[in-house]
């Protein structure tokens, strides 16, 4: 009976033990199905095409190419490898412009009538591009559709714009948002590691244990306070300071968000790092100050080597906090998804785009499956992150054996 | 000569040295003895001011070594530590290489001559017994060699700043018998030049390596006379009772 | 060498030095008893206070051997050989005051017969020379020598043995001499104790470089 | 110059340049804290925390939101905590050494690093969808809970491991087997440090938005949750409304900075309690 009953609760302790593991293994499925699903489909809005004239040369276009045509920024052929023909835009609503309202009458009913008229503009203009209605797709002689790239990897992180929900095509190019998050944290991490290591070893080796009981609970409240204040403040104190300094238009820019990361990894940075210099052995540093080193050559000397490899832990592990901080980051850096060219510009990273666009994408469309895409990203980053983290841990802990 | 005037210690409220007045002879090893916690090793490091890193530690009278009171307002602490060398309970190689961790005491304290640093390093390192052990490897980990090798590299290292006294905190309690003898040997060697004081807890060693005794108990010197007599016919019944393990 | 090795020979130095002044004295009581030297038999019994301080002295310096470097094996034999060792040069060096003590009081010349029938002379130069051999036996940690002490002390018991009747019958033909005669007699059995003490220092020497132990046991 | 006034100087220039930087770290904190405390205080009162959001959440108190707050916390902790006491006790005393252990605790680590907003990725994708929750307090927690889950085996672990073995080895050489040992020895003495660990989690917890804003947080819904099907407001996505969409931003910034004084003094006040407890408490078993 007794060993039965100890039987039970093994099985439900092994179960829990598992679940993290279960936990990550269903995030990786569920964050990579729902990202997957983005590549290699097109990146037109689901119903709709592009078509041109059949003695049109041109098969294929990319979406960089497409978006580059709609927004007239292309108006030859000849610049995307077809004739020396300008090139005529054509939307549903264009239709108007070729036709008056009695040759159209009845159109709204009458599809076969819409067909026909569509392709009758499309044959009859050779330099034409039609974004249309799939539907409306003529079987017609006259005109053909364009096949167009579908998103791959190479698209998604090479592409230099992030528009989900242009027309006639969508951009998904991930890079200025790559960027951005890569701005921001790396500026985050140079503002805060001089603080971050200052005080770690502040209060490891210098301050006076009275001090230190006061500056512990300091940085563990730091540690606690939710993202969302530190967002609320910066955008309250900080956004409106940075404008003023610097004279700039918005005050929400990369810089701001910078600043508001720093502060919220700098309890990381500083307990990791003040762990590590604490774990040098007492005797070491006795042995230096016995030589005649003064306290600061044997921090320098001693001490900062020894705990090299827990302060750069405590690095990597503010880079990670810092990359994936979400709220704080939305509320001050302005979210504009372009290359950043300098840190007084607003910038957009990877979290504040899931956190800003998902409520708006439907379930299942592109746009929706980008975001997971996004959210794979940063999955694989702070992993990378992590094990990093654990490597340079592992090694740690060896080196104390000996 | 190196002194202790009328000392009395505290960590706080708690008194850990009593009164002590000792003379320590130079040139000879003389080492403290006694059960745990009963201030030999604070002793030892108030001779190089090591106490002072520990909070709320209060000393009163003097303890003198060259003439001068070491805690005399305005001493260079660190100057002071340049001149008592000091050896560890557990060999503490710093995370370098052999031969910058002899090196290390001479470039904290501004050397910069690379050819004198090299020679010295190589005469602590004979000094310490350990150059033919290790002159092929200078450029190797310190922790790369034995425990009773990083002990004697420890002792070279504190032996490169040139110190008239050397301080011992158990140098060989966690050594096996071998590195032991060999450090004892060492001990041995090196009292023709220096001034040393040795905590042990191993009554044994004390015996084998030192000219003078010192017995502590509860904070205070008990008997202080030649090891021999100490040893054979101890003038009072605690260090009797001590020596011969019938204690408490 | 290690430190206690060093202390060691030190040992051995002082035991050299007992070892010479122990058989001095042996000899300058052989020479004052022949030359009916009272000068040099009250010099003997000064002499003697120096054998007994370096008696001392060896014993203390194994105290704080003992003391400080806990010795085992054959450190500890040759330790505990050299304190009994000690005490047997000791008590031999007090035969030879005691011959001395003898010269000092006697007041006649001793008859030249009683000196040959006695074997007195022999009994000196034997005891003389297995002090000589137990010397070197030591100094050379020399077990073959130290069992060649047995016959020679034999030899002695011999002429010890030998000696009553000589003597008894020394007393008959010359009565008036019988104070010299016990005189003689007594000289002989302090030096049959030489024997026995080389005898002793022997076995100790044995005990230590072999680890067996002799006494009490039929000799090897 | 002499040496010695050389290093001294080095080192005074050092530890004035450290201590300076410490000191501006206290400063822009409390700088921070006192801002938001200065503009909050006002705001709050009786009826700031006990009354609906009116005309606009300009008006009125921040009830929903805390009580929001209050279901989410609970409904977490409820998963995390015996979940994660579960897997720390498992992980740290019955699995061997081996690569098995190493995999789940390399993934626990691992989860511990993953971003909020991932999880919350995950939380809608899992619980919203697929499992077809939709937007509701369950799914909110069960995300809020995950977030927690590392937290709490860590801490658990880490007591755990503090543990000297002679009180196992002790029990196990009275007859008792590896349940009763756990239950009876084991976690009496870790139960200071798992239980300062638990109030921390919900410290983190309460202050998260970036999970919820998919799971379950509502933009604005001046009323209270009926069943755990629900979707409740949260007083950390209240802040975030309340300063970056309302209707009238600058009629409602009171209102942010009373709710993000709320918050302040939730974490404060839970860590505080932490550091009691973990005092009381250990002080309690060494008796």
């Amino acid at each position: 009976m007794k060993k039965i009953f100890e039987k039970v609760i093994e099985g439900i302790l092994m179960l829990s033990g598992t679940v993290t593991t279960l936990t990550v293994l269903l995030i990786i499925f569920f964050l990579f199905k729902e990202g997957i699903g983005l590549f290699g489909k097109s990146p037109t809005e689901e119903g709709f095409t592009v078509a041109v004239n059949r003695e049109n040369p041109v098969n294929e276009l990319s979406t960089d190419q497409i978006k580059n045509i709609f927004d007239q920024n292309i108006h030859n052929w000849n610049e995307v490898g077809g004739n020396n023909d300008s090139i005529i835009l054509f939307r549903m609503d264009d239709l108007f412009n070729y036709y008056t309202e009695e040759e159209l009458a009845g159109i709204d009913t009458n599809m076969n009538l819409l067909t026909s008229k569509i392709d009758e503009v499309i044959d009859k203009n050779k330099g034409i591009i039609a974004f249309i209605s799939s539907k409306e797709i003529p079987q017609n002689p006259n005109s053909k559709l364009i096949h167009i790239k579908a998103i791959g990897l190479g698209s998604f992180f090479g592409g230099k714009e992030w528009f989900p929900t242009a027309q006639p095509v969508a951009q998904f190019g991930v890079y200025p948002l790559l960027m951005g998050t890569l701005w921001v944290s790396l500026l985050a991490i140079l503002i805060a590691l001089p603080f971050g290591l200052a005080t770690a070893v502040y209060m490891a080796e210098i301050a006076s244990p009275g001090v230190r009981s006061v500056l512990k609970p300091v940085i563990e409240l730091l540690a606690g306070i939710p993202s969302v204040v530190y967002g609320f403040f910066g955008l309250i104190v900080v956004v409106p300071l940075v404008q003023q300094i610097f004279a700039l238009p918005v005050g929400e820019t990369g810089l701001t968000g910078s600043i508001i990361l720093a502060i919220m990894a700098l309890p990381t940075i500083i307990t990791v790092a003040e762990d590590a210099i604490r774990g040098t052995p007492r005797s070491v540093k006795e042995a230096s100050l016995a030589l005649g080193a003064s306290q600061w050559q044997t921090i320098y000397r001693i001490t900062i080597p020894y705990a090299s490899s827990g302060i750069t832990a405590a690095v990597i592990l503010g880079i990670g906090r810092a990359i994936g901080e979400t709220m704080a980051v939305l509320m001050v850096t302005g979210n504009a998804a372009v290359v950043p060219h300098s840190i007084l510009e607003p910038m957009r990273t990877i979290p504040a785009t899931i956190a800003a666009e998902l409520g708006e994408a439907a379930k299942g469309s592109l746009h929706y499956d980008a975001l997971f895409a996004l959210g794979c990203i940063l999955f694989i980053i702070t992993m990378i992150v992590n094990l990093t983290v654990q490597m340079i841990s592992g090694k740690r802990t060896r080196n104390k054996l000996r | 000569m190196i002194e202790a005037k009328n000392l009395n210690l505290f960590y706080g409220t708690f008194q850990a040295l009593n009164d002590i007045s000792m003379k320590v002879p130079e040139k000879s090893v003389t080492a403290l003895i006694g059960p745990s916690g009963c201030g030999k090793s604070t002793f030892l490091r108030t001779f190089n001011r090591m106490n002072d890193l520990i909070p709320g530690v209060k000393i009163e009278g003097e303890v003198i070594v060259d003439d001068m009171n070491v805690y005399e307002k305005g001493v260079d602490v660190d100057n002071l530590r340049k001149r008592v060398g000091m050896v560890f309970q557990k060999p503490n190689p710093f995370a370098k290489s052999i031969f910058e961790n002899v090196a290390y005491g001479l470039r904290v304290n501004g050397v910069n001559d690379e050819k004198l640093i090299k020679q010295t390093v190589e005469e602590s390192l004979k000094q310490a017994a350990l150059w033919d052990e290790v002159k092929d490897n200078l450029k190797k980990s310190a922790y790369a060699i034995s425990g009773g090798q990083q002990q004697r590299l420890c002792i070279a290292r504190a032996l490169a700043v040139e110190p008239t006294v050397l301080l011992m905190d158990e140098p060989a309690s966690a050594l096996d018998p071998i590195s032991t003898s060999k450090i004892e040997e060492l001990i041995h060697e090196l009292k023709k030049k220096y001034t040393i004081l040795i905590v042990t807890h191993n009554m044994q060693q004390a015996a084998r390596v030192s000219d003078h005794t010192a017995f502590f108990y509860m904070g205070s010197l008990v008997e202080f006379d030649e090891t021999k007599t100490i040893f054979t016919h101890p003038v009072k019944q605690q260090t009797q009772n001590y020596v011969t393990g019938r204690f408490g | 060498m290690t430190h206690f090795e060093e202390e060691l020979k030190h040992l051995k130095h002082e035991m050299n030095i007992m070892f010479a002044l122990v058989h001095t004295q042996l000899s300058k009581a052989k020479d004052a008893f022949i030359r009916m030297d009272k000068d040099l038999a009250r010099e003997i019994i000064q002499t003697e206070k120096r054998v007994n301080a370096q008696e001392l002295n060896i014993d203390r310096d194994c105290e704080s051997y003992f003391a400080l470097y806990n010795p085992v094996a054959v450190d500890l034999r040759y330790l505990l050989a050299v304190l009994k060792i000690n005490s047997n040069l000791e008590r031999t060096g007090d035969i030879a005051e005691g011959i001395a003590r003898f010269l000092v009081v006697i007041e006649q010349e001793f008859d030249e017969d009683l000196l040959q029938s006695s074997k007195v002379l022999k009994m000196f130069e034997e005891s003389i020379s297995i002090m000589e051999e137990i010397e070197a036996a030591f100094e050379n940690e020399d077990t073959i020598k130290a069992r060649s002490i047995f016959k020679q002390d034999e030899i002695i018991n011999k002429i010890n043995r030998e000696a009553n009747e000589r003597i008894a019958e020394y007393i008959r033909l010359k009565p008036d001499n019988v104070e010299q005669a016990l005189y003689i007699l007594s000289t002989i059995r302090k030096l049959e104790r030489v024997g026995d003490q080389a005898k002793n220092i022997a076995e100790e020497i044995i005990f230590y470089v072999e680890a067996k132990v002799l006494k009490h046991s039929k000799k090897v | 110059m002499k040496l010695s006034t050389k290093k001294k100087i080095y080192q005074g220039i050092a530890f004035n340049l450290f201590r300076l930087m410490s000191g501006i770290l206290v400063v822009v904190l409390i700088s921070i804290l006192s801002f938001i405390v200065v503009r909050g205080i006002g705001v709050i009162s009786w009826d700031f925390i006990t009354k609906m959001p009116e005309d606009g959440m300009t008006k009125g108190g921040i009830y929903p939101a805390i009580i929001g707050t209050l279901c989410l916390v609970a409904g977490s902790m409820l998963f995390a905590f015996p979940v994660g006491v579960l897997s720390g006790i498992y992980i740290h005393e019955f699995v061997k050494d081996n690569w098995f252990k190493r995999f789940v605790k390399l993934m626990t680590n691992n989860l511990a690093g993953v971003p909020s907003i991932v999880f919350g990725l995950f939380g809608m994708s899992l619980f919203v969808n697929t499992l077809g929750f939709g937007d509701s307090i369950i799914a909110g927690s069960l995300t809020l809970g995950l977030l927690a889950l590392p937290v709490i085996i860590r801490t658990t672990e880490e007591s755990l491991k503090s543990i000297d073995n002679v009180f196992r080895e002790g029990s196990y050489a009275l007859g008792a087997t590896k349940i009763q040992t756990i239950r009876r020895v084991v976690l009496p003495l870790a139960m200071p440090n798992i239980i300062t660990g638990f109030i921390l989690s919900i410290g983190r917890v309460s202050g998260e938005t970036a999970p919820i804003l998919f799971t379950v947080a509502a933009y604005f819904l001046p009323k209270l949750p009926s069943s755990i099907f629900d979707q409740v407001m949260a007083l950390p996505y209240h802040l975030y409304v309340l300063s970056t969409s309302g209707t009238d931003m600058e009629a409602s910034r009171n209102m942010a900075y009373g709710t993000a004084l709320v918050l302040i003094i939730i974490v404060l006040l839970l860590n505080l309690i932490a550091n009691f407890t973990r005092s009381y408490l250990s002080k309690k078993v060494k008796h």
